[in-house]
């Protein structure tokens, strides 16, 4: 990818763009990784009253006192305003109180439904990620969430091998006959551009394509025929203030580094 | 009047609660105050045909997978936080040597929640739609009752036994624990014995001075360890900072089970003591993952 | 980036908070801290319809339903509880004008934990066999999707509103609640709105000093108010202890229709402020009830 | 009652009697009222290792360092083991922790089926009783409960007007049949004597006659045939130990006074 062109890397486009994502005083349900970092620069630019809760039983509306790699280091503790039960936060996912929520994934398809299982090959397992941890509820429960991931053609694949964390599933009103209660992804956040869904026929739509991407590039490195709205948009390039605040919370660049 | 002490060596505690083919609930808070002690002492005792039952549980599980230990896990979560994918767990997979159990956090939660109480089940509304049903023989959709939906119902897991880590307990299994809880309260409930592992081991009074901080009756307790450093690389509240290093060198070390076994050699098979691992640590790394910045509760009083 | 202070006066916040017809959920940590100037404040507002929803209730419900607040309890014990029965609650029930849920503590707790997780029942082996299936709309048997044995299946409670005392608040409604916990922290959870009265009003580096303690997230509470005694005469830990005698002292106060007038006039009506309230128990029973032995818990390091 | 000629109070010879139900390191539920005392009695005689649990959501294994009237007194949450939420020990009720617990009545009937709710008079309500509080839990779920109440024949009936906690419903095999788990009323102690229950009928059974009273005064005072083990015990009367600590745990006999 030829982001070396640019002075931010690839990553730092991508935490950015799902940074923007999160709107002002809504209730996100942080995520391992990249979204860690991503609910921090909201907090830290345009949503200072997002409010952050955390699958291992941690609520905090302000960032870590010191760069955290992982929700569990001590500084994402320190000055919580809850620390409780992986139950307590879990009921507020599942009794609809979460606005928005980040997921990585392995492997999606054309309906967002995302995989981080199995890895299948006729019938056989040919690898084995880690699993679900909290992404299934995630995507089963909150109001919205998106996925952040990288764009390669065997990532975005016609239909995933195993349905990890739930999309839209073969289409409209699929979530509705499963019994899922709310939600849905709204958007894929990848390392060639920004995907939504079809509000009718729920499958993902190109909507913004990364500086230095071309179209060609995304239709040739997605597993189907890609849909692409008309009104196509360029993904805006973070701008100096979020690439500084970013530096400050990755400043080794470990998540974030080329 | 007083019960009698608890309070044993790592090794005795395995020995006597950890039998071979026992489903043992380990790293309860997720990320922070994983029993990492007590599972490198299964490890050396060469425990075999666990199930091991976990919501995320880092690398610790495929620490005790790459050792052959494992026969199965019910888990929403096995790898490295930090860096992804672990290799033990994926060769064990994907060689068909592990039989998998696929949760998610909630359905793991809600599991031990059953467990704890002591009901068969609980419903729930995650996974609809999703493939944990065709691999997690403990999930059931069925209908709500007054409502008629469809809901998840997630059958309960009463683990043999619970490995805690916690900041302190006295010798009788009082312990106080803090920082998030994750899972703990109820894998301790549910469990039908508990091994505690703390960093220190105080009077009953300090325990006492707070009841609002144990996490889990004492009576209840079979075993307590004095294992100071005994959740490195992972972080305790109060006490030590997360190893990260260890966690991503962990990647390396594990890549291919030569290099397993031999990261093995360096970290489990030659430590008999929880000073034999400070000792391996090494000052500057002790030194460096110690608090720098004390915050204290400000109290609370329990008196009449 | 500060967010709007929640505090208010006490009638500010029933005004707001507690509309006419209301499902109000009280008394959670059952015998202690229960919101007594919270209650007296919804009498003087002369709220009706309420439905009133507890464990056990003590004298609390039988003032509200005197004060002809209620048209419907749903609950596992109404009464005294140093006393027996409570005879405003008996007279309204007997004469008709009062609807009743007969729940137990167990289930109670289980329909705020179904209203608390967002899930639309909770099973329970408890009351098989009871009638509280014929006078409590809210319990159904179910057979057990794996066990295939009957369970009580308790439908969720999902209150308008949740009222609870705690020591001491942030002006954001970031409470520290200790003690025994009751039913509390579900209770949160599964209510639209949260009031917090407070024996104080403190600065949030205070309540920020021990995450653990606090009891719901204060993003969700909608009104803090500052109540000194605003338990009595139920005990508050760390404050006052209970007041006996004025339990005692109020099943004759309340025998008939007469007395409990006479006795609302002395203890609601003319009490505007904590002040008056305070005023009214005169100095000697204040000091009396005050703490005599002090038991301060040992501090947990939060720092990094 | 003819306790004058004696120098304990008959609440006195309950409580002591109820406490000597307890074997020592059994766990606990103790109610409200005299059971409270009676537990702390038990716990400072014979059963030191006894571990009390309280529906507030306490543990201790030590008596209060002051004298209770209520469960939720501040000095019995002092230096408690435990200080939770009542699903809590509410779970360690129903997953079959609980050895033995107590509870009064208003109304029982011979199959130790308790009415704590509804006295209705051919189909109204005369008398609206408090309710259940725990006591339906601790009936169901408890390995065996022991009811404490005033004998008299409008109490001890043959057919309670309502279950609030259930004994032993119609007879052998109806807990089991109505899926309760385990347990079952082991025990009546009133102000006239001890009843047990037939092991194969579960119908309730005289086992023991308090000083002073006679077997017909049990008879005439009970609403059903009660049926007499033949090996009659009288109950056993307190020892001066026994009511020195009663009355250090209940100084103003508020509870056991006559």
């Amino acid at each position: 990818m030829a982001t070396d062109s640019y002075h931010y890397t690839l990553s730092e486009l991508m935490v950015v763009a799902a940074a923007r994502q999160i709107a002002d005083g809504e209730i996100v349900f942080v995520g391992m990784r990249l979204p860690l970092l991503g609910f921090l620069l909201a907090k830290l630019t345009h949503a200072p009253n997002a409010v952050g809760i955390y699958e291992l039983g941690i609520v905090r509306d302000t960032p870590a006192p010191e760069p955290i790699l992982t929700m569990g280091d001590l500084p994402n503790l320190f000055r919580a305003k809850w620390l409780s039960d992986t139950s307590d936060v879990m009921g507020l996912l599942q009794n609809g109180t979460i606005d928005v929520s980040f997921i990585g994934g392995a492997q999606v398809d054309r309906f967002g439904n995302l995989n981080t299982s199995y890895i299948m090959n006729s019938g056989k397992i040919t690898t084995r990620l880690p699993g679900s941890g909290g992404a299934c509820d995630l995507a089963s429960l909150a109001k919205r969430h998106i996925i952040v991931m990288s764009h390669e053609k065997h990532r975005l694949v016609p239909k995933v091998d195993y349905i990890t964390s739930p999309g839209y599933g073969d289409g409209p009103g699929w979530r509705e006959k499963s019994g899922l209660p709310r939600g849905g992804p709204s958007a894929v956040i990848t390392s060639c551009g920004i995907m939504k869904f079809d509000s009718v026929l729920k499958e993902m739509l190109l909507v913004s394509i990364h500086p230095g991407v071309t179209v060609r590039h995304i239709l040739e490195n997605t597993g189907w025929p890609l849909k692409i709205e008309d009104s196509l948009e360029k993904t805006p390039v973070p701008t100096e203030y979020e690439l500084e605040i970013l530096r400050e919370l990755d400043p080794e660049g470990y998540w974030t580094g080329s | 009047m007083a019960p009698a002490s608890k309070l044993m060596s790592l090794f005795e505690a395995i020995k006597l609660y950890v039998p071979d083919g026992s489903e043992v609930v380990m790293g309860t808070s997720l990320e922070t105050l994983i029993p990492f002690a007590a599972g490198h002492e299964i490890i050396r005792q060469k425990k075999h045909d666990l199930t091991l039952i976990g919501t995320i549980s880092d690398i610790l599980f495929d620490q005790l997978v790459g050792a052959g230990c494992v026969g199965k896990i019910r888990a929403a979560w096995v790898g490295n936080v930090i860096t992804g994918s672990s290799y033990n767990f994926r060769r064990s997979v994907e060689g068909g040597d592990l039989k998998m159990e696929d949760h998610s956090n909630l359905t793991v939660a809600m599991a031990l929640k059953a467990g704890a109480m002591g009901v068969p089940f609980m419903p729930a509304l995650t996974g609809l739609g999703s493939d944990l049903f065709k691999t997690n023989t403990s999930l059931k959709k069925i209908t709500c009752p007054f409502t008629g939906k469809t809901l998840t119902a997630v059958s309960a897991i009463n683990p043999d036994v619970a490995i805690i880590h916690a900041q302190r307990s006295d010798e009788y299994g009082n312990a106080h624990l803090w920082g998030n809880l994750g899972v703990t309260s109820d894998a301790c409930l549910a469990s039908r014995y508990i091994i505690i592992t703390a960093e220190e081991i105080v009077s009953p009074d300090v325990i006492e001075s707070d009841p609002n901080r144990v996490i889990t009756p004492g009576f209840r307790v079979s075993a307590v360890v004095h294992a100071p450093w005994g959740a490195h690389p992972s972080p305790v509240p109060g006490y030590y900072n997360r190893d990260h290093n260890a966690f991503i060198e962990y990647r390396s070390n594990s890549k291919t089970p030569q290099k397993f076994e031999k990261w093995m050699r360096d970290w489990i098979d030659d430590i008999k003591t929880s000073d034999d691992y400070i000792r391996l640590l090494g000052n500057e790394r002790v030194e460096k993952l110690k608090l720098k910045n004390h915050l204290l509760s400000e109290p609370a009083d329990y008196g009449y």
